[in-house]
């Protein structure tokens, strides 16, 4: 028998705010699903868009990019370019009428733990809603 | 090893060659093999993708011997055991080029098949993939009577597949008979140890004596190479000189579609779209003003017989070359011409049998003059009409 | 007010003359045109530097046998100054390649036209070339749409050069075999060809090209609206690029996909043996080679916002996959989240090089 | 043949207790046929103890191990625990890698079930990552300690006063004839007026006597390149270009200081030479030259105008010290001829320090009058104004003291390219972050104190001056070595298109242009390892060093098992 969804999230998060935030949420002991697995990166920006796509077709049912807040980042200004970035892959999304839902671009900052357990949450919710990614199955892509 | 010591086994056709070979793949997998490569339909119903399959719906909806190549099997393979081969065991269905094709690239390290069973069948030859963009169910229907009639001489294959005198056994491991008109059976054929294990596994012990299934493939092989005889001749005066290579190249735009539908091509980066193969602005205008004018896309025949130089030794004559030419450029047959003559100068046949070496891992001074003068002048004059 | 040359000649006739004398007073070194090369009339692009060279020059005819765009790069910085005769979607390209630091526009002078669009490779090579223009050229004339050019030509809103010294007046004239008019964009333009012939004050027919627009626009909906019903997600994607053959071809005839070894083919994401077994054991079967899709969606993050619209891409698709349609609806969207238009000028940043701190204030909670 | 060694930290019972170690380490050995290595998984009670890292060091001696994975804390508590260790043994410690077990898997979820899972998942991950991962060296660079400090004001005077010592000298060069900068021309500084003065002088005595700090004047930067611990500077003459002199020093300090708005530039302050119109500044040279204020005549003003913020919406932002420093002259004024009228026209008062207040307040008990205004304007001396209930009034005076906004100095944006550090909307020089790093710049090394970062008062100034002075002397700690970041990024020659996309988004100037070959090319030492420029490289030519494609990708595959 099929047995209960249980979704495969990648959490790209940046090292100085989203990691450490996810850190604090831990040592709070908060809850959140552990279907998130975090991938650590220097700066949201070493997220190249390709990444989100690679994930997506290998069946990542959500892709999560986690960075400082506009203007926090440790490197100045790379979150703005993950925005951009973000925004075009996106928009590739919608055109092709691609689940955009299943990416998802938060902003934690170090001290937010809280807020990272609740980016968990929805987004594990929202996703386990949707249910499986159709990338698992197909074998033609 | 020469084809009489190749025993064999003949098994009925039920509900048409393709379901038999199906089920006869179904019953193996998971006990002699644990995957299968094979062509399946895309699920726009019209052209094939090489399936890596263990589910058995999937074997079932798989097409063993599809009507046309999109791409070349060697390339799957190619991709699957490039870093080594697996623990898995796979049998791959191919066409005899693509068996072919694959054994030149475990000469060239691309492809390990320690796990591999190849299995291979008469070919009737492939429909153009045109005509499976074209139409695709007419194509199937086409293909279909051809493999049922078991015909080795339609016109409508691609024009390498009519005069291709590798259509039959080969290096494979299993290669299923079809050339000796039984249609009511198939003839299983063990081309290896490994083949006959497979087959043995399966229940089926080779007694079948091939004294006259080898008579048919050879009818067949004769008229095929008469037909080779004509074509080339026709080929010749396409090639044979720098003028003629130029006009038969005229059209071509520079894609390099050839190159990287070519099971053979196997480098990451062609040389000819390499860096090192950039040439400075100045060089244009300088070559513009000393003639008057230069050709773009540059140097089209230096790609050509470039790319010649590096892999004609090891052509397998698929043909996949000009079903990826935009520009309806018959690249195969110049190809295969070439290959026929620099293969013949190292009396040696691409994707025959491992152990031949490539002759490029010793080579002389002396040899391929033809292919080197060419070369030369087509660097030193890129092409006539500037 | 722009300045517009006029000639008695027919059209092309007199872009040769006026290549000509670009060459012959010296005002030039070299110049880039199409031009029947073979017996069987196969077309090329010329760089020629001798007069007597243009008599086979066919400088407006509708074909592109490569993309200018590559071509110009491979030609520019140049020393001499050159003038290049390309459509209007070449030129963007090349534009969009210089942003890129992939050529430059100094000492070229820039020709184009309004371009009536382009016939497909296939039925060009097939067609003998005075069979092929005929009916092309009265349907361009009488301002309608060529129904033999290619798909991405007819949705076309761009047929008019942005940036080129020089515009040809094609689309729309009436008189295109007995007289042609040239725009002088640029005083670049106007002192090159000082001396030529008759100057009048005066710039492109609006009124025709606005009409002309329209149809086009009209095409465009509707190929949006058809493409729609065909991208509804995983499957309908799956159904357009299921049967790419992975050849790559329409990357490598891309004026955009500049990189001399595409990200894709390069050993970034390599698999060995053991990623396919257990893909296998988790999805029942795999294709093979893979990545199919991915190279399409991820060669649309890299370049789709510098989608140039030219169709080079499905004209070389050996599985006959309409990319360039796909290629054109997704990069018009992704463009339009900048207000940024390809080739619109050279001064404009690359959307992915800069970023706005005040933009897609709602991205990222 | 590759062995791994899987270690996995009981921390106490914080992981243990939520974690089932033992079936972790089961699914890890899985693993050695599947990927072909050899594994040695093993659980321990506390790895970053000290018997844990003697322990640690033991096993990947005596197993000698080709990588290491620790299942155990967030890396922030012990990542450098357990790579020191690495160090002590033959283990490259990029062949090592950290899974936070505990604050992302036991911490998490109650479910032990799940918890084990994500866990399991998480190491595999970091194994197949770190068999992609690849020996990186870290390799020591030779520090200069000498400090570059450009502008001679208050601000460039304490810093290399702080600085200068037997084995750090300081290059303090200065624009202008003289050290001292606009501080030395002020008449009295507060709170105490008239220490602050002498205080500055002697500043400058010591500065001039100092045999460690090298004062050159009337010169100015010319070029800078290089990186924190080794610069290069080219100093030169200010009235002869041509000149120039090479310097090499560790680290630079930016103390360029600032100017004061043009009023006579303002259309709402119209003044002719004649007119008795004068900037704070004019009035703190009269009274440090002549003592007092005094008209042209020589004669005292019978009514003094004092007109704050001028010009303050031209700038844009509060000059901080400007009220206070008009409320003393106006206290000095009123001191010197008690008769004189002084009105002082505010919009707002900005008090900011312990005792301006009450400065503030003697002021008003002095009789110095102070009116609220919501506009004014002066045409010469006379003051048009319109009051909060917006009646208006026009009144003539003898003299018109006006305080103008500061801006920053002459010159400051040329400086700032040659540095390659980026200004602020307002113009003075951008901190590395204004408020948690506010004495640093987007570049490593390069420091900036006092009214080049910003209007200030003399104290911030000086605090800041010390600020960086501390800075500096942790970072470049003489006769020791520096270790420049090794996860950097690198361009793939065969591959750069030479697009100059990374150029664009990289934010410290680490690529640069190699005009022969036409490629980009990155400076290390410069570099910070964000990988910025790799996401934007569409050409995969651009690598970031333990952060490959390769490496993520194995994360992100295991991720989707």
């Amino acid at each position: 028998m099929e047995k209960a969804f249980i979704p495969k999230i990648t959490a790209f998060l940046c090292k100085w705010c989203s990691y450490t935030g996810a850190d604090l949420a831990g040592t709070s002991r908060l809850q959140y699903p552990p279907a998130i697995i975090p991938i650590k990166v220097m700066c949201s920006s070493r997220v190249d868009p390709v990444f989100l796509i690679r994930a997506f077709l290998k069946g990542a049912d959500g892709v999560l990019i986690g960075g400082c807040h506009p203007g926090d980042c440790h490197y100045q200004s790379g979150n703005y370019h993950t925005r951009r970035r973000f925004a075009i892959l996106q928009s590739i999304f919608d055109s092709l009428s691609l689940e955009t839902d299943r990416l998802r671009l938060s902003w934690i900052s170090a001290s937010e733990g809280p807020k990272f357990a609740s980016v968990c949450n929805e987004f594990t919710d929202k996703i386990t809603k949707m249910g499986p990614n159709p990338t698992r199955k197909n074998i033609f892509l | 090893m020469s084809k009489s010591s190749k025993p064999g086994i003949k098994i009925p056709v039920k509900n048409g060659i393709e379901q038999t070979v199906r089920t006869l793949l179904n019953k193996a997998l998971g006990h002699s093999i644990d995957a299968l490569l094979m062509p399946v339909k895309v699920p726009s119903k019209d052209s094939y993708a090489w399936i890596l399959m263990q589910d058995s719906d999937v074997v079932n909806d798989a097409s063993p011997m599809a009507a046309g190549m999109p791409v070349q099997g060697a390339k799957a393979l190619k991709s699957l055991t490039r870093k080594g081969g697996g623990s898995l065991r796979v049998a791959a269905l191919m066409r005899p080029c693509e068996v072919r094709a694959a054994i030149e690239l475990v000469k060239l390290n691309q492809i390990n098949l320690e796990n591999v069973v190849l299995i291979s069948y008469d070919c009737p030859g492939a429909l153009p993939l045109s005509e499976l963009s074209d139409n695709f169910e007419a194509a199937e229907k086409k293909f279909k009577v051809l493999l049922s009639s078991r015909c080795f001489d339609s016109p409508d294959v691609k024009p390498v597949c009519q005069f291709c005198t590798g259509f039959s056994m080969g290096a494979a491991d299993i290669h299923i008979g079809l050339a000796d008109g039984d249609t009511g059976h198939l003839l299983l054929i063990s081309g290896s140890p490994k083949g006959k294990a497979f087959l043995s596994a399966a229940g089926l012990n080779v007694d079948e004596d091939l004294s006259a299934y080898k008579k048919q493939v050879d009818l067949i092989l004769k008229k095929k190479t008469q037909k080779t005889k004509e074509i080339f001749q026709a080929v010749q005066p396409m090639v044979e000189g720098l003028e003629n290579l130029a006009e038969t190249f005229s059209n071509c735009i520079g894609c390099h579609n050839c190159q990287s539908a070519c099971p053979i091509c196997y480098c990451r980066q062609c040389y000819f779209d390499s860096k090192e193969s950039k040439l400075e602005p100045a060089y244009y205008m300088e070559k513009a003003e000393k003639r008057g004018g230069v050709s773009f896309p540059h140097d089209r025949v230096l790609f050509h017989v470039g790319r010649m130089s590096h892999m004609s030794l090891s052509c397998v004559s698929c043909g996949q070359c000009t079903d990826a030419c935009p520009v309806s450029i018959p690249v195969a047959k110049v190809f295969s011409y070439v290959a026929s003559q620099t293969q013949q100068a190292f009396e040696y046949s691409a994707g025959k049998s491992v152990s031949e070496a490539i002759p490029l891992k010793e080579f002389k001074e002396d040899e391929l003059q033809k292919i080197h003068e060419i070369v030369k002048s087509a660097e030193s004059q890129e092409s006539p009409h500037e | 007010m722009n300045k517009i040359l006029i000639t008695d000649q027919g059209a092309e006739q007199s872009v040769v003359e006026v290549l000509r004398f670009l060459l012959d007073n010296k005002k030039v070194g070299g110049v880039l045109t199409l031009r029947q090369t073979s017996k069987k009339g196969s077309l090329d692009y010329g760089l020629l530097t001798r007069s007597e060279e243009l008599d086979r020059a066919v400088p407006l005819m509708p074909v592109m046998p490569a993309n200018a765009a590559q071509i110009l790069s491979s030609l520019t910085p140049a020393k001499k100054p050159i003038a290049a005769v390309v459509k209007p979607c070449e030129l963007r390209g090349f534009v969009e390649r210089i942003k890129r630091e992939q050529g430059s526009l100094d000492n070229v002078l820039t020709i184009s036209m309004t371009c009536g669009g382009v016939i497909p490779l296939d039925i060009s090579i097939k067609t003998s070339k005075n069979k092929l223009t005929p009916k092309y050229y009265e349907q361009v004339k009488a301002g309608e749409i060529p129904e033999n050019i290619r798909p991405t030509c007819k949705t076309c809103e761009h047929f008019v050069p942005m940036t080129a010294d020089i515009t040809i007046s094609v689309v729309g004239e009436k008189g295109l075999d007995s007289t042609c008019r040239f725009i002088l964009n640029s005083d670049k333009a106007a002192s090159m060809t000082e001396g030529f012939g008759r100057i009048e004050d005066g710039g492109l027919d609006t009124k025709v090209l606005d009409d002309h627009l329209k149809k086009r626009q009209t095409k465009n909906k509707n190929l949006l609206e058809s493409l729609k019903s065909q991208l509804d997600g995983l499957d309908g994607l799956v159904d357009i690029f299921g049967k790419c053959i992975g050849c790559h071809g329409c990357s490598r005839v891309c004026p955009i996909c500049y990189c001399v070894l595409c990200d894709f083919e390069s050993r970034s994401f390599d698999q060995n043996v053991t990623f396919y077994e257990e893909e296998l054991t988790q999805k029942g079967a795999l294709r093979l080679p893979p990545d199919t899709l991915f190279f399409h969606l991820g060669r649309l993050s890299h370049m789709s916002f510098s989608c140039v619209g030219c169709g080079q891409c499905a004209d070389v698709c050996p599985a006959d996959i309409p990319v360039a349609s796909v290629f054109k609806k997704i990069g018009e969207n992704t463009a339009a989240l900048f207000d940024y238009v390809p080739g619109r000028d050279v001064e404009e940043d690359i959307p992915v090089m800069v970023f706005k701190e005040e933009e897609f204030k709602e991205l990222g909670e | 043949m590759k062995k791994v060694g899987v270690y996995i930290c009981e921390c106490g019972p914080n992981i243990a207790d939520n974690v089932d170690i033992e079936r972790i380490l089961a699914s890890v050995s899985s693993m050695e046929e599947s990927e072909g290595i050899e594994i040695v998984a093993k659980p321990y009670k506390l790895l970053c103890s000290g018997e844990g890292q003697e322990y640690l060091k033991e096993e990947i001696e005596t197993n000698q191990l080709t990588h290491l994975v620790i299942g155990a804390c967030s890396p922030r508590d012990h990542n450098s625990t357990f790579i020191n260790v690495c160090k002590q043994t033959r283990l490259n410690p990029y062949l090592y890698k950290l899974i936070n077990i505990r604050e992302h898997c036991a911490w998490i979820v109650h479910d032990k079930e799940k918890a084990t899972d994500k866990a399991i998942q998480y190491i595999r991950g970091g194994i197949r990552r770190v068999l992609y991962q690849s020996e990186l060296h870290e390799k020591k660079l030779d520090i200069n300690p000498d400090v570059l400090v450009i502008g001679g004001g208050i601000a460039g005077i304490e810093a290399a006063l702080c600085l200068a010592g037997p084995e750090r000298r300081v290059f303090l060069v200065e624009k202008s004839d003289k050290l001292g900068g606009k501080a030395a021309e002020w008449g009295s500084l507060l709170p105490r007026q008239a220490g602050g003065v002498k205080a500055i002088q002697d500043k400058i005595g010591q500065t001039e006597a100092n045999t460690g700090i090298q004062v050159i004047t009337k010169t100015r930067v010319n070029n800078i390149i290089g990186f924190l611990g080794n610069f290069e500077a080219e100093l030169c003459q200010v009235d002869d270009p041509e000149t120039t002199t090479d310097l090499t020093v560790g680290a630079i300090v930016v103390a360029t200081g600032f100017r004061l708005n043009e009023v006579s530039s303002l259309p709402e302050f119209k003044s002719a030479d004649s007119d008795e119109v004068y900037t704070t500044l004019d009035v703190e040279r009269m009274l440090k030259e002549k003592g007092q204020v005094a008209l042209q005549t020589g004669e005292k003003p019978k009514s003094v105008a004092l007109i704050f913020c001028a010009g303050r919406e031209k700038v844009g932002y509060c000059s901080q010290i400007c009220c206070s420093t008009t409320i003393k002259i106006a206290r000095q004024i009123k001191e010197q001829n008690p008769e004189t009228a002084v009105k002082c026209f505010i919009r707002d008062l900005c008090l900011p320090h312990k005792d301006d207040q009450a400065f503030y307040q003697q002021a008003r008990d002095l009789g110095v009058e102070f009116v609220r205004v919501q506009t004014v304007k002066s045409d010469g001396v006379g003051v048009h104004y319109t009051c909060m209930d917006q009646s208006n009034g026009t009144e003539k005076f003898d003299m018109v003291i006006l305080a103008p906004a500061m801006e920053p100095a002459e010159g400051t944006t040329e400086l700032s390219e040659i540095l390659g550090i980026p200004l602020h909307e307002t113009g003075f020089y951008e901190e590395a972050h204004q408020t948690i790093n506010p004495v640093a710049t987007a570049t490593d090394g390069i420091f900036v104190a006092g009214t080049a970062r910003g209007p200030g008062g003399v104290t911030a100034t000086l605090n800041q001056a010390q600020a960086v002075a501390g800075k500096i002397m942790v970072q470049l700690i003489p006769g020791e070595q520096i270790v420049p970041e090794v996860k950097v990024s690198e361009i793939l020659e065969a591959f750069c298109m030479g697009c100059k996309t990374c150029l664009d988004v990289c934010h410290y100037g680490a690529i640069v242009f190699d005009e022969d070959k036409g490629i980009s090319v990155v400076k290390e030492a410069v570099c910070r390892g964000c990988g910025n420029c790799v996401g934007s490289c569409p050409s995969g030519a651009i690598q970031l060093k333990h952060f490959t494609k390769p490496q993520l990708y194995q994360e992100v595959i295991e991720a989707l098992r």
